[in-house]
């Protein structure tokens, strides 16, 4: 029944109908992850998926796993505590960019902080979807919505950026249009040992629609987007003609060339760095001075909360040797009262 | 150090009140002296008191701090109302005192504390212990600061650490009062400070300073003695109630053998039982401090989907924010465990004052039709059973549980009779693993839901917090399908009623009054309705352990008496489940003091309601 | 575009339902044609009934979206039971509508999107336009989506726009049926469009098309008329309840000079009172779109101690979050108005459906002894007036006030008469500026506390959620104080009964049985009673604006009536209010389906009571 | 009555006894604070003080100003509200690490990114004080406490870092012990225009006592700690004898002097960068391998969210006139029914 080897794509999908609208960037992402789960060695009964409310919350409904369609934004909380309890299963957060900054804030920076082995998948798309088209944490400064006629006044989230002042152990960022980057980048996330978050930046058709053309449409892209490879220079443009190099502690893009800057004076990336300092100098990067990064900003190995948890238990045990209710109940200060 | 001889006069009970600086110590002196207290086969029942400053400045009136303590030669139910003995340590503990001390009651004062500045920080004028405005009591003006620094001196300790020696020399001085030997608490302090030699010397020093003082000096004309109260057979241990509730809850988890995980975020008085079971990682305890009281429950929720005993502990404010998640546990019929142990509401309140104010936000304070049982403990020892209780319908009925207690019952200890672990109740859990025709919300006798651990192979399924079908478990939006759904989780909770025991009604089984109570008054209800009982009056009294739903057999016996009396901390919450559900007129007797109800308040309004003067 | 003359058939009144897929547009069309019809002087109410996801993929049963609207000569309560006349776009809208068409009604069908695989989704195995299964009703199958798409052919708009223009197309059919004029609605399309000239164009033929259509064809042998409703003189626009609370609100602000906060997180179906008052920055109010419900009401508390009017809407969960935050608002003694307009529960439940089961939760759900007075609005367009009278009990008492409304009434929209501000009631608002003797808590004849605005020199003070002192409001741990505060916090609430108007009954003013409503079921029960009125039955109708405090007259009202109904869409919340306080039997009618009652389902109700069948 | 030259620390003082434990580091900040008020030139019945619960919550019941003393961390959400309302009142926020971190996280982040002129100082104790010692998010990893008696497992915070990775715009850290330096850091925060937040290192001798002794150690704190200055080089230690500079982008101490690195080697800080890539860098540090930052880490100037809110409210007048009842109720579609 579990013959994991022989799972593939078709073995993680419902029998309910996809209610995403026609053309949502939803869709590409679920394809995505039922293709790479068959791929990770996990039986399928292990996997489970927890998202809190909105329309990429409705995520598990969707996959043939166990599954939690919970409430908005506490997510994070709810799979910390079903991965304490259960640490052999592989827990997955499907959130959105209200479900896990706006609502879900405080529970998205403490996952981050504590490095529970999670992977939270964010469709941002920059607005309230579910809700039909209210601006979001994540919506650029003067946005016209709803709630904001005027434009709005918020100055948005770098969700990287934020992930990272959290203490985030593994960060990366990919697109719903570019279906390769999208799977690797997802590939290296369910790999990690520890909190993975990945932001898929994802196109609402219907109330947002084209938030990311500047760095998704086929002409200007290799333009706009810088594509991270581990010790690699900040290379981009089309004809790889650009680079970033610092000025002080400031990104410059500088074009390559004669009498230009070279690759040797260009920043380099570093997934694994002591600090995490030059993944939020990446995180800062946004058109139009600078290209968007896509791919691993980070990704250290660091202890995570689970097996810390469980060897605590293990030692605990060790130390005072398993429990026992009548050793417990008799500890302590006991006087007996004989029969009289 | 043998036993003094002196005239000895026996009582039947004896009421003592410590009270000093929050700085003094006199929670450990009482705790100390409950223990060498209980050893000699006394029952006994205490209240601490204590500021919500975790250091209020010296000297000052609301830093003074109070631990009270009742022992008998019977049953006791409470910390006593009026103390016969007062021990102030200082003129503020004096000063907020004095007005609970008997009439005639004996009382200690440390003299040496009673300086010009602690005077006037008390706001005395004159000095009380000189100017004869003490003549009501039999008092006894001891240097306590002023010996035990006398006796230190030489003990290399600072002037700061001899300070804190003087709560053991007032202690001293009370075994002696009572006759109860030092060794017992000489190794109780060597085992303290094992780590601190030259403080555990000097604290013994103060300690036998005291009691010898208590000998030699001619102060006590007499000495008394409580003989021992003829408490069932048995090992006992003094136990707050939180710490029973954890015990409790460790209890669950060996019962069922499936684990226990508390989420839990730290709040007053609730804090204990999550202190008490992260100590417990030993057994199969889980604890996890959240960032806050959503993610509490959320962890815990988290936790039930994947086949633990998930529990939150929490108190007012606490218990307002998980109200959503409440709901999502409602829906997703997973076991869950809420306790609340309430505080002086509303929002913050008086965090460290007792109340009984979140019955009606319990059974009723959620969106939508969200009906969730509730149960209330009614003594320290008593959330040890409750806790096991909350448990065993959680898991019988798929549901969430709230279950109340307080700061008094919380923080109060009383003696627990240990149970043997092979008497108590088993826990009956099945995870469902056959995938056989599986519908993940098909119920069964008790309209439980199967509960299924995420990693069993062939019945992977979706839950969640929208509407879902009555069988599957998918979204529907069916209306009929809905009407359905709302019916049968009422029907499910209302169907624990057929799942409690008759209740037990002490005194008569018809009458004049009947005593309806639930949680921490009933010690209080317990004596003051024997004491009327003694006055020939027809009054009996029944206490409620499960609030939702109420017992079938409540409402035949509430139509046996002529009148109802609902003593309750609050404005009359329970009052109005009872004149909902029962269509009938009760009397309330409510007090919103933060303290709990004096005998002497409910024994009134009984008389009063049996229209007869005490005989 | 001259009359049409045909035979025409006078009715009192008609139902009619638009249905199709969520992208058809059929809210557009449904509310185009009720302003086309309110035009004519008719009275009418609406009902939109769409699916939770944003655009379900098309032809899905569970994408299926509906308008429905009544339009009658006389007064309009409802959007009706079953609907004369159903207008189906495609197969799916005819499987999920049909059952609720009335025997022998009319029902247009657009043929044109009865393919095989739209049919298929259906569920349908043949296509009951042609396999004569709907026999039963008065047929017309109109090629909607062909003839729209012809007419439109060289128009130059794409096929997905020319699919977008055929609900014009059908609410040209509809205006023929029912002899309405064309030009207004041309206006309103090149209004609508102005920026997409090219749509406009598509849209005006559409609805040309559509009118022609049913004008040439025979294929309606009567066209359809109903005399104006003799409504009231004066000005009319069309508001759903979530508009005119909207309106309300920014009324209060003008009338009391002081300016509107509303703190504010989206939740359906609350979000549309933010989205109009985020338009309405030109008045003195500011919307602030919070990170959570949480600090939603945290922001409009911070306003209102700033001395604005503060607000917060919600429903369902979000409701839930802000109970912590309510706690500290009464503690506070800061006016505030929540509104909650109801959805189906408990937790997610059903967002876009219609419930009243939030009742208890508004009056009892928070941690310890927390009184909040609780209004609730009947139909859309008194959420004007609620909201207008929440604010006057807030600022008027010194508290934060719950008003209900629910997803009906905030998304149906009615004929609103439109007042002349001057004749709307004024709010007295004072701030406290007078240092002389200030006292934080000292409260006038109605119990409230004076409102200062920080930067009013000399009255420097500090508030805050612990129990504070009875006058000058510093924290106070004082045993009495805290049963006097609790019990004056009680007593202000308690003390609103004395403000509120008396209560309007409708029918005799004692007889065998009264109707006791609540909020949205007002229309279903009074057009229950007017039948059963006809049919000589002794019912009369009370409907409660006022839940908590309960109206000091309806004691008395209750006991003039042999039996009491209370109809309600929840499982018996303001039934448990009722025999709580008035120790009363009553019998309960609960609906929780999502949907609003039917006359005829609380019409069979009063009927069956008073034991009789109609004469 | 309000003639502001004349105000004195004094008149800032409340008739309220203060409640703190002796020796408690919250004392060095409320007196810090009731000095700096007077010299703002802003009229006393103007400042307002607002905190959620904890021991350095009680803070403003010790301020002679408008106070609120709230809810479990939701200060800044009220505070938000209310400068929205009054944007003339000076509005601070007194808040401790569980408070504005544990509970209040959301509000925290959400703060920060908004941009409210807010002034948030953090009084960061490392631990739940007011409910008598729990761990904190800022607690160390290890941490032996009531709630985690076998040591803590949790990674903490860095206050610093998370309120950079929320967009902030004024960020500070200063220590309870150094008044100078406190006063000094303060004053810049009362004058930023805009959420300024401020991480004073608290200690609480009762639960946490000396969890900063290395670096408020007289002896050792000139090794450990590194005072900030704008446009200067990265330098420390007793004799000024230690500097950072750069590898890569990774930190490194090095010593100055002959044969040694020299000034000019070392990062340099800048406050105003157009990035904040350089003050994350630095909230990085800690001992023992690099020197603990005091100072200003970042100071930009942005639009404030309560002038942009008042700017946009005026823009509407301004476009359609101030709005009245009568013309709104009468707009869109009305029709009139005449006497029949
Ligand atoms: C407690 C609560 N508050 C608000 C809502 C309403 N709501 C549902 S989803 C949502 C935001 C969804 O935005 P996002 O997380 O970005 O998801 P998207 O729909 O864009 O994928 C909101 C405000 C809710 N369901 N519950
Ligand atoms: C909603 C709520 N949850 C929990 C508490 C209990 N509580 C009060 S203060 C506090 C933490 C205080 O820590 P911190 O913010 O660091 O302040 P400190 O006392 O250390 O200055 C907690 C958990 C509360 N009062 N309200
Ligand atoms: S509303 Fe936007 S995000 Fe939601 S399903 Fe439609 S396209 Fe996708
Ligand atoms: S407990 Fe700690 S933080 Fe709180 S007052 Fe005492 S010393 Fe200060
Ligand atoms: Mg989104
Ligand atoms: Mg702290």
């Amino acid at each position: 029944m579990n013959d994991v080897v022989a799972l593939t794509r078709k073995d993680f999908e419902t029998d309910q109908t996809v209610r995403w609208c026609p053309g949502c960037g939803d869709y590409a992402v679920l394809a995505q992850i039922q293709k790479l789960l068959p791929t990770l060695g996990v039986p399928r009964e292990n996997f489970a998926f927890i998202s809190g409310i909105g329309c990429s919350s409705r995520f598990p409904y969707y996959m043939e796993t166990y599954g939690m369609h919970s409430i908005h934004g506490r997510a994070p909380a709810i799979a910390s505590g079903l991965k304490l309890a259960r640490p052999e299963l592989s827990v997955w957060v499907v959130t959105g960019d209200g479900d896990a900054l706006a609502i879900g804030g405080n529970h998205f920076i403490h996952a981050m902080r504590r490095n529970v082995d999670l992977k939270i998948i964010l469709l941002n798309n920059r607005i309230y979807g579910l809700t039909k088209g209210q601006y979001s944490p994540t919506s650029e400064q003067g946005k016209k919505t709803k709630t904001t006629p005027l434009g709005s006044i918020d100055r948005p989230f770098s969700p990287v950026a934020l992930a990272l002042g959290a203490g985030a152990s593994f960060v990366a960022r990919t697109v719903d249009s570019d279906l390769a980057h999208m799977s690797a980048v997802l590939g290296r996330a369910a790999l990690h040992k520890g909190t993975a978050f990945v932001e898929i930046l994802q196109n609402c058709v219907v109330f947002n629609d084209g938030a990311y053309a500047a760095i998704t449409d086929k002409k200007r892209r290799d333009d706009t987007r810088l594509l991270l490879e581990h010790g690699k220079p900040l290379v981009y443009g089309k004809g790889r003609d650009k680079g970033i190099r610092l000025r002080g502690m400031e990104p410059v893009a500088v074009s390559l060339g004669e009498g230009a800057a070279t690759e040797a004076d260009l920043v380099v990336h570093d997934e694994h760095g002591a600090h995490s300092g030059l993944a939020f100098f990446l995180s800062q990067f946004d058109t139009p001075d600078l290209p968007v990064p896509l791919g691993v900003f980070r990704a250290v190995t660091a202890p995570t909360y689970e097996a810390l948890n469980t060897q605590m238990a293990a030692d605990a045990r060790a130390a005072k040797g398993r429990g026992e209710l009548d050793r417990l109940f008799n500890s302590g200060d006991t006087w007996t009262i004989a029969e009289s | 150090m043998q036993e003094v001889q002196r005239p000895v006069e026996e009582l039947e009970s004896v009421v003592i009140r410590f009270a000093g600086d929050s700085g003094d110590g006199m929670q450990l002196t009482g705790t100390e002296f409950s223990r060498s207290i209980a050893k000699a086969g006394h029952d006994f029942a205490t209240h601490p008191d204590y500021p919500s400053e975790i250091r209020a400045p010296t000297g000052t009136l609301f830093g003074v701090s109070g631990y009270q303590i009742q022992f008998a030669s019977r049953q006791v139910f409470t910390s006593g109302d009026a103390p016969d003995v007062l021990v102030a340590m200082n003129p503020a503990a004096l000063k907020v005192n004095l007005p609970d001390l008997k009439h005639g009651g004996t009382l200690i004062a440390n003299s040496g504390a009673f300086t010009e500045g602690n005077l006037a920080k008390a706001g005395y004028r004159s000095n009380p212990l000189e100017d004869g405005s003490l003549g009501d009591y039999r008092l006894y003006p001891v240097d306590i600061s002023g010996l035990t620094a006398f006796v230190l001196k030489d003990s290399g300790l600072s002037a700061l650490e001899i300070g804190r020696c003087k709560n053991y020399y007032a202690l001293g001085l009370m075994l002696s009062l009572y006759g109860r030997p030092l060794e017992k608490e000489e190794e109780d302090i060597q085992a303290k400070f094992a780590r601190k030699p030259a403080i555990a010397a000097g604290n013994v020093l103060a300690l036998r300073a005291g009691y010898a003082y208590a000998d030699a000096t001619e102060m006590f004309i007499t000495s008394y003695r409580v003989r021992a109260a003829d408490i069932e057979p048995g090992t006992y241990r003094s136990l707050t109630g939180n710490h029973a509730a954890a015990l409790g809850f460790v209890a669950a988890a060996e019962l069922s053998g499936v684990p226990l995980f508390l989420g839990s975020y730290p709040i007053t008085p609730a804090t204990d039982i999550l202190h008490e079971l992260s100590a417990l990682k030993h057994f199969n305890v889980t604890t996890f401090q959240a960032e806050d009281e959503i993610a509490g429950i959320c962890s815990a929720i988290g936790a039930a989907y994947g086949g633990a005993l998930g529990m939150t502990t929490t108190s007012g404010p606490g218990m307002a924010l998980k109200t959503e998640a409440l709901g999502l546990a409602v829906m997703l019929e997973l076991p869950l465990v809420i306790t609340n142990v309430q505080r002086g509401g509303p929002s913050t309140g008086l965090p460290t004052k007792i109340e009984q104010s979140d019955l009606l936000q319990a059974v009723y304070g959620r969106n939508g039709e969200c009906p969730i049982p509730v149960i209330a403990a009614h003594s320290p020892a008593d959330c040890f059973d409750c806790a096991i209780e909350a448990f065993r319908l959680a898991v019988k009925y798929m549901t969430p549980v709230i279950f109340l207690s307080d700061g008094g019952i919380g923080n109060a200890a009383e003696p627990w009779r240990i149970p043997d672990p092979a008497t108590l109740p088993r826990l009956e859990v099945h995870f469902r693993t056959d995938p056989e025709n599986f519908q993940a919300y098909a119920r069964d006798a008790h309209l439980a839901r199967p509960w299924v651990r995420p990693g069993t192979p062939g019945l992977e399924h979706r839950i969640g917090g929208l509407e879902k079908d009555f069988l599957s478990g998918n979204i529907s939006h069916d209306p009929e399908n809905h009407q359905r759904m709302v019916e049968v989780r009422a029907a499910k909770v209302a169907g624990i009623a057929r799942d409690i025991p008759p209740l037990q009604i002490e005194g008569p089984d018809r009458g004049d009054l009947l005593i309806v109570g639930w949680g921490g008054t009933h010690g209080s209800i317990v004596q003051a309705r024997e004491k009327a009982a003694a006055l020939g009056l027809q009054v009996a009294h029944v206490h409620l352990r499960h609030l939702n739903p109420l017992p079938s057999d409540l409402g035949a016996i509430l139509g046996r008496y002529r009148k109802v009396l609902v003593p309750e901390l609050n404005l009359g919450q329970l009052s109005r489940l009872l004149r909902e559900r029962y269509l009938l007129e009760v009397e309330q007797l409510n007090k919103v003091q933060g303290k709990p109800f004096k005998v002497s308040e409910i024994f009134e309004a009984i008389v009063a309601l049996c229209q007869g003067e005490p005989a």
